[in-house]
């Protein structure tokens, strides 16, 4: 197919391989999300590896291309899977900023695509497409959600601390929404750079700072040397510290040695939620991979899951991607993290959230649930 | 001023750090002037050159050129005003042929630095090349006019520098030891081509070879120490015992350093 | 002390030096003369191994050294002051000195080097960069004798100096000499060279065209290689 | 005012910090001009074997501080003999090209070995005390850090200044022929100064990955703050690399605390005000001049 | 006609054929090769024919490509306004910045480069309002040539082709002329290019300008040609892989940059597709050109062809007479 033939024609819809469906995950996997990327595809393929690589009679092709989280190449990746690899639907992108890149491109071709990590409002919001569904998270449900019970539970005034960049100021807004909407009060927000190495100078002027806890949202590596750099400036002690899930994730826990205990964050899975899928998820992960899943694990997971289904009530019939994107819009199941289900308007997870404790469990640090709020929907505009 | 003194040095030092290596010098100089400036090792007379090129700037005095005060001009301006010195390390483009070499200075000369869009070949500027061409022949460069500078031997070096300055086709040519480093066929052949630049050129000359430096200069001046010593004609100053004492040595007379 | 037989050197594939071969002998001056570009540095580079010759034998009295890298030559006593002195611009006069410094019994101490060139001993903390050229000169010999060598390969001294300093300069060669160093000097300046000869080689278009004692030399060789006879 | 103090001792621990990391490309680039973009791979070397060490081989911070480096060393010595001295003479360009695909090989051999994950580096208990001054807390391994970066500012301080290697290096940078020529081995010279930068890469890794953490990608970020310090520091100077060090750690950490919205800003505005006002860096030699 | 020219018209012509025989995906690489040459075009004007290393041409590139992107937002879907736009502003850019960097030399230069761009970088990325932080801007309008809708990637390519033609030719014609030959003079020697009278530092100062005005041109196509910008255009990464596509392409010759673009750009996404350790693949390729072939693609190719016409490499030295003075005799 030569370009300007591509071009010329109104529908791209030429008779394809019928006995495979082909999955075209945009992931990174180098650079400093590559462990993001690593397990969002154990996940995939966990899942996909449970149902025999197998939808209504067909065979399902994981096509993989490494993003760099990087638009620019992100976009290159996104166009090899579509325009050369001919691959029925989309899923992935850890960073925001590669789902907002491709945005357009999987829009104007009409490619299924579904999200299943990067959180960032827009994507649901303003940037809304036909043709993209989020099974993962809003960076607005994981502030929002810990809000009201912070003012409850915690204090009536905090510091935020959040990473600098577009889904860290977003979680940080939603938290403070939700935070004053109860009548807390922000005494101070403080935006350290991603990927900043010494936070000694932010944590005096926190801990000298007249706040009862500090809600923090850092990921990665950041979020270890916070979480450790906080004890050990003495902060602990004094002020609780409170944030997103990621503080104190699977993939950084360990790392913070001690340092973590006693953190209340909020996030729509942990590792200790005690459900019968959860459960199975768990052991079926340890089994085959023999680590415990992270969250994006299960976010693979999950994605991978609402693919087949989503494939399996269109007959294994890929070719309208309007009857691919209607099927997924209806799959709903219990998934490890709970009930979920689309919001048709907003094309976003309905998904429950869960406020999590690090506690002291035979001298490891574990996240245990302390309660949960149920089916958080995000607002959508 | 007189009329025709084209450059006035007033009272210039030079400091570096505690160091005073030129020390309240004054000299003027008259247009067609041929001057050899000697002095030990050290005495400062590359220093000289550094200001009135514009290499250095004064610590304190005044420099005049054509009338015009010009102390604190930059080097490049003072080049295209028509005040060229030759380096006594080779200074040249390397990695560069002769030729192209001698062309920078030449399409500056002609105008043609700021042309954006034409090429600069044989073809389209043939006067350029007719030129550049012209003078390796003269200064007997021709051989080696496509060989990169770096692979060419001190000697011959030497003699691209000096035909560097040359071709800016300057006003006041100062030229800093041009024979060091030179055969005696060279600078014999050299000193001939110096003798035959235009009368009303001036031109300084540095040279510890006294048979050159007296075979130009119609007028020498004796930098000791960061002063100007002696000031005269080559006979006052071969005649002199102190340049006897502090330069040429003793039992050593002027004329008799070659065979 | 020194012998060089059928040396071949290239540039690249430009062949610069044709069947070179020279005798130094000890405790003699040797000088090597000739015009620009014919060979004169490189036939001291090549010896020097910093152009090592393709084809040839050099030999420091029983060693053969064609193969060695400059600094086991220099180790095996061979001492240079180059060509355009190479100076090293960012080190000061002292520590260029200094550097390379390989004190020897009776040999040369900087405190000698400060007495015969007092110059340098006034800049002593000057870069060597900043030196003029002259008193870089002298720094560049001062640099060569302090690692006290067994021969001594001098690449045109003279040129920067004054009279006077060449004068000295002279005396000190002529001093080494009878202090029995080996001396293998390339000059442009005939009248100092010919003053130290006790023998002499003159090297045109990198062949030696001429091996003769100072007396052999006449009129018509120099004529013919040396001067400008148009 | 305690948090003035309190700032000004976190701002002298960040920057003895930044010397620590910086110390080695000092020597590696600033003194021995060679432009080493695989400086924060051998760095991250240094902190990822520091881990294997402390958590998997000996539990002991002390024997991984000893041991690290010397296999960081190891391996710079084979870099320097295989790759970087045939292509010394090909100048700095080439050696941009050839050390960056070296940091890229790093990048995915450690990647390999020690996975994408975040790692840590589990300190010894004393060090993890918190300490108690101007009514602030201060973590022990911060005065740790202060302390080693004088100890190897000294060394290098005294092995610059009172040796004749600091000044065979530098005539062997604007001349290594005629140096040769003068009987210094000046290849083997080189060879070593690269092995100690690369020793001194391991020390950094291991001292400032406790702090810093272990993770993929921090080779680049780490070699890009090294080389800023560096050249405020200047070129060529020890002594600049740790008074660039100092003015960065302490600018940098009271940027943070007066106006944070600009951290992200704030070393790029430092350095580029300190080159357009001392265009060789605040003590840097002056470039060679003729 | 004389051979380059040849060339030149037959690459051309082939560039036009392009999308009559590819698929969509190979004619977008294609563009966004020839998109990051043109970048890497510009750099080499500073590397390769002045001398300055920069570590910062990012900057311009970003500029360009943001200035596009708020252009096309709130001003006009015009495609060459907006490029011409796009350049006075990167052009402007490196007016202001190149002030203070031409008055450094060597890796200072470099480093403070670095510096002004990733000043700009956290700018990029902390002003969320207008450039929308680390997500960038995207969906942006599709560009229109006259009526002509862009949006159709043959249109936008063929856009692409002819700036690429002209800024090929453009800057070909630059570096062979007078002026050129003072840039490379200022590489070679500046103090010598002073004592001939030059003012380098002006010369340096317009060769910042026009690298900066042309990396601007670069990043405003990227941007049209993408659809969104990202505060990675600004980041130091990118003036890192742009000065590897000029070094491993062949820095101070013209074809060098054009080819180094197109290896980078093929190479990092084909062998991204296979494997995961392509990092590693890419640094081995990097380390073995450096070690069998130091100049460059160029270097390489330039040897191929001398081999092949029997001819000896470089040097013809060997023919000529070691006496130059015989004339005189
Ligand atoms: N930049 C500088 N810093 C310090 N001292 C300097 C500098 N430049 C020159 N000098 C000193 O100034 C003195 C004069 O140097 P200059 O080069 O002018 O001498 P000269 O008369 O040309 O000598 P020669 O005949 O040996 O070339 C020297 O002693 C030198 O050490
Ligand atoms: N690096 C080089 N590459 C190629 N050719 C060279 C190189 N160095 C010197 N040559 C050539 O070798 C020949 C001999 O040069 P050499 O420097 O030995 O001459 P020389 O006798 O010392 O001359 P001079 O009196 O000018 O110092 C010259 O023709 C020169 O052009
Ligand atoms: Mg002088
Ligand atoms: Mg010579």
């Amino acid at each position: 197919n030569s370009a300007i033939q591509s071009t010329t024609k109104n529908e791209g819809g030429t008779a394809k391989n019928d006995g495979t469906i082909k999955i075209g995950a945009l992931l990174p996997k180098s650079g400093v999300y590559a462990s993001l990327g690593k397990n969002l595809e154990m996940g995939m393929k966990l899942y996909f590896e449970s149902i025999g690589w197998k939808v209504a009679g067909k065979d399902i092709e994981l096509i993989v291309e490494d993003t760099e989280a990087d638009p620019q190449v992100g976009l290159r990746k996104a166009r090899k899977l579509i325009d050369q690899d001919q691959v029925d639907l989309l899923t992935g992108t850890v960073s925001t900023a590669v789902a907002y890149a491709i945005r357009d491109e999987v829009d104007k071709k009409k490619m299924p695509f579904l999200v299943s990590h990067a959180g960032g409002n827009d994507l649901t919001r303003s940037k809304r497409s036909d043709y993209i569904w989020r099974s993962s998270f809003s960076s607005w449900q994981i502030g929002y959600s810990l809000g009201q019970w912070a003012y409850d539970h915690i204090g009536k005034t905090v510091y935020i601390a959040a990473a600098d960049y577009a889904f860290g100021r977003e979680v940080a807004a939603a938290f403070k929404e939700a935070y004053t909407a109860a009548g807390g009060k922000v005494v101070g927000e403080v935006y350290p750079p991603l990927g900043n190495n010494d936070y000694s100078s932010y944590l005096t002027t926190i801990k000298n700072a007249n706040a009862d806890a500090v809600y923090a949202f850092f990921a990665g590596s950041d979020a270890v040397k916070f979480v450790q750099q906080y004890e050990q400036f003495g902060l602990k002690k004094e002020k609780k510290l409170i944030g997103s899930g990621w503080l104190v994730s699977e993939d950084v826990r360990k790392q913070q040695g001690n340092a973590g205990v006693g953190t209340i964050a909020s996030i729509f899975w942990d590792y200790h939620l005690d459900t019968k899928e959860n459960k199975a998820f768990i052991a079926a992960f340890e089994k085959k991979y023999n680590a415990r899943p992270t969250i994006e694990a299960l976010e693979g997971y999950d994605a991978a899951k609402i693919i087949a289904e989503a494939l399996e009530t269109v007959g294994g019939d890929a070719s309208d991607p309007d009857k691919v994107v209607e099927a997924i819009s209806n799959v709903q199941f219990v998934s490890p993290r709970g009930p979920i289900q689309f919001d048709k308007e907003t094309h976003h997870i309905i998904q429950n959230m869960y406020i999590i404790e690090t506690n002291l469990v035979n001298g490891q640090a574990e996240n245990k649930v302390i309660e949960v709020i149920e089916k958080v929907k995000d607002p959508g505009q | 001023m007189e009329k025709d003194v084209i450059l006035h040095v007033e009272r210039i030092s030079k400091h570096f750090g505690g160091l005073q290596i030129i020390k309240d010098v004054s000299l003027s100089v008259r247009k067609g002037e041929r001057i050899g400036m000697i002095g030990p090792n050290g005495a400062g007379k590359t220093t000289f050159f550094h200001l009135l090129a514009g290499d250095l700037l004064p610590t304190g005095g005044k420099i005049y050129y054509k009338g015009r005060e010009m102390t604190n001009m930059p080097n490049f301006k003072r080049a295209q005003e028509g005040i060229v010195r030759t380096f006594q390390k080779n200074n040249l483009l390397n990695e560069l042929t002769v030729l192209d070499n001698l062309l920078l200075v030449l399409q500056r000369k002609r105008g043609m630095a700021n042309v954006w869009f034409k090429p600069r070949n044989a073809r389209r500027a043939p006067a350029l090349f007719a030129e550049a061409e012209h003078l390796l022949e003269t200064w007997g460069l021709k051989e080696i006019a496509n060989e990169r500078v770096k692979t060419l031997s001190y000697g011959e070096q030497r003699q691209v520098e000096i035909l560097l300055g040359i071709a800016m086709e300057p006003d006041v040519l100062l030229l800093d030891e041009p024979t060091a480093g030179m055969s005696q066929a060279e600078t014999t052949y050299i000193v001939q081509l110096l003798h035959q630049l235009p009368k009303d050129l001036t031109v300084m000359v540095i040279e510890h070879d006294l048979d050159v430096v007296f075979g130009l200069a119609e007028r020498m001046i004796v930098l000791y120490d960061g002063y100007i010593l002696i000031d005269g004609t080559p006979d006052e100053v071969r005649g002199d015992e102190r340049v006897n004492e502090i330069y040429i040595g003793k039992g050593k007379t002027v004329g008799a350093e070659r065979l | 002390m020194l012998n060089v037989y059928n040396m071949n050197t290239f540039y690249g594939d430009s062949h610069v030096l044709h069947n070179v071969s020279l005798t130094v002998e000890k405790g003699k001056v040797t000088v090597l003369l000739g015009r620009n570009g014919m060979g004169k540095t490189t036939t001291i580079h090549s010896i020097m191994g910093m152009v090592p010759a393709k084809t040839g034998k050099i030999v420091l009295e029983q060693t053969e050294i064609q193969d060695k890298t400059s600094f086991q030559i220099s180790r095996l006593g061979i001492g240079l002051v180059p060509q355009g002195r190479r100076i090293f611009p960012n080190l000061t006069v002292k520590e260029n000195l200094m550097t390379t410094y390989r004190p020897a019994e009776n040999g040369w101490t900087l405190d000698q080097i400060y007495a015969m060139f007092p110059r340098l001993k006034e800049r002593e903390s000057s870069m060597g960069g900043d030196l003029s050229g002259g008193e870089q000169q002298m720094l560049s010999i001062g640099r060569a004798l302090l690692t006290n060598p067994k021969v001594l390969l001098l690449d045109e001294p003279s040129e920067g100096l004054s009279p006077l300093m060449v004068q000295e300069v002279t005396e000190i060669i002529r001093q080494l000499k009878q202090q029995g160093l080996t001396i293998l000097l390339v000059e442009q300046n005939l009248a100092m060279a010919l003053e130290l000869a006790d023998f002499v080689y003159i090297l045109n278009k990198g062949a030696v065209v001429f091996g003769g004692t100072p007396n052999e030399l006449d009129i018509h060789v120099k004529n013919k290689y040396l001067l400008l006879s148009s | 005012m305690d948090i003035i103090a309190a700032q000004l001792v976190n701002g002298v621990s960040y920057g003895m910090l930044l010397f620590v990391i910086t110390c080695g490309l000092s020597l590696v680039f600033g003194i021995l001009g060679v432009l080493n973009l695989a400086h924060g791979s051998l760095y991250m070397i240094g902190a990822y074997v520091a881990y294997t060490l402390t958590t998997q081989l000996f539990e002991n911070f002390w024997l991984a501080l000893l041991i690290a480096p010397l296999i960081v060393a190891v391996l710079s010595l084979i870099i320097e003999l295989i790759l970087l001295r045939p292509t010394y003479h090909l100048g700095h360009l080439s050696q941009v090209l050839l050390t960056f695909g070296l940091a890229y090989v790093i990048h995915d051999v450690t990647s390999i070995i020690w996975g994408s994950d975040v790692l840590s580096i589990p300190l010894p208990s004393f060090l993890s005390e918190t300490l108690h001054f101007f009514h602030q807390e201060f973590p022990a391994y911060r005065l740790f850090v202060i302390v080693a970066g004088v100890v190897l500012a000294s060394c290098l301080w005294f092995v610059q200044e009172k040796t004749r290697w600091g000044a065979m290096i530098r005539a062997g940078l604007s001349d290594k022929e005629m140096i040769s020529a003068l009987g210094v081995n000046i290849k083997l010279v080189f060879t070593v100064v690269f092995l100690v930068g690369g020793y001194l890469a391991g020390i950094g890794g291991v001292i400032a990955s406790p702090i810093l953490g272990l993770y993929p990608s921090m080779e680049f970020q780490t070699l890009i703050l090294a080389l800023v310090v560096l050249v405020v520091g200047g070129l060529g100077s020890i002594a600049g690399t740790f008074v660039a060090s100092l003015v960065v750690g302490i600018v940098e950490t009271f940027g943070r605390f007066l106006v944070p919205e600009l951290s992200l800003f704030l070393v790029f505005a430092l350095m580029a005000v300190i080159l357009i006002s001392k265009p060789n860096g605040l003590l840097g030699k002056q470039v060679i001049k003729h | 006609m004389n051979r380059q020219v040849f060339i030149g018209i037959v690459a051309v012509i082939l560039l036009i054929a392009v999308p009559f025989f590819f698929s969509l995906f190979y004619l977008n690489l294609l563009a966004e090769i020839l998109v990051l040459a043109i970048f890497a075009l510009s750099l080499n004007v500073l590397v390769g024919y002045t001398g300055l290393v920069s570590l910062g041409h990012a900057a311009f590139f970003g500029i360009g490509a943001y200035a596009s992107a708020l252009l096309a937002k709130e001003w006009s879907p015009q495609f060459l306004l907006i490029l011409l736009a796009s350049v006075l502003i990167a052009a402007a850019a490196s007016a202001v910045i190149g002030l203070f960097c031409v008055k450094v030399n060597g890796f200072y230069f470099l480093m403070l480069t670095l510096a002004f761009s990733q000043m700009i970088y956290s700018f990029v990325h902390q002003s969320t309002t207008i450039t929308g932080g680390s997500n960038g801007l995207s969906g942006l309008p599709s560009p229109m040539l006259g009526t002509i809708d862009l949006s159709n990637p043959v249109f936008l390519y063929y856009s692409i082709v002819l700036v690429f033609v002209v800024v090929y030719i453009v800057l070909g014609l630059i570096v062979k002329s007078p002026f050129g030959h003072v840039l490379i003079g200022i590489r070679e020697n500046e103090m010598r290019m002073k004592a001939m009278g030059y003012n380098t530092a002006l010369y340096k100062y317009i060769a910042f300008i026009i690298a900066g005005a042309i990396g601007g041109i670069s990043g405003a196509l990227y941007s049209n040609l993408n659809g969104f910008v990202s505060p990675n255009d600004v980041y130091w990464t990118m003036s890192g892989s742009v000065l590897i596509m000029v070094l491993i392409g062949g820095a101070g010759t013209m074809i060098g940059p054009v080819l180094g673009a197109a290896f980078i750009v093929i190479l990092e996404t084909i062998v991204s597709s296979y494997t995961t350790v392509w990092t590693m693949i890419i640094g081995i390729i990097f380390i073995l050109f450096v070690v069998f072939m130091p100049r460059g693609l160029v270097g390489f190719a330039r040897l191929f062809q001398k081999l092949a016409a029997h001819r000896l490499p470089i040097s013809q030295k060997g023919t000529k007479p070691l006496v130059n003075n015989e004339a005189n005799q």
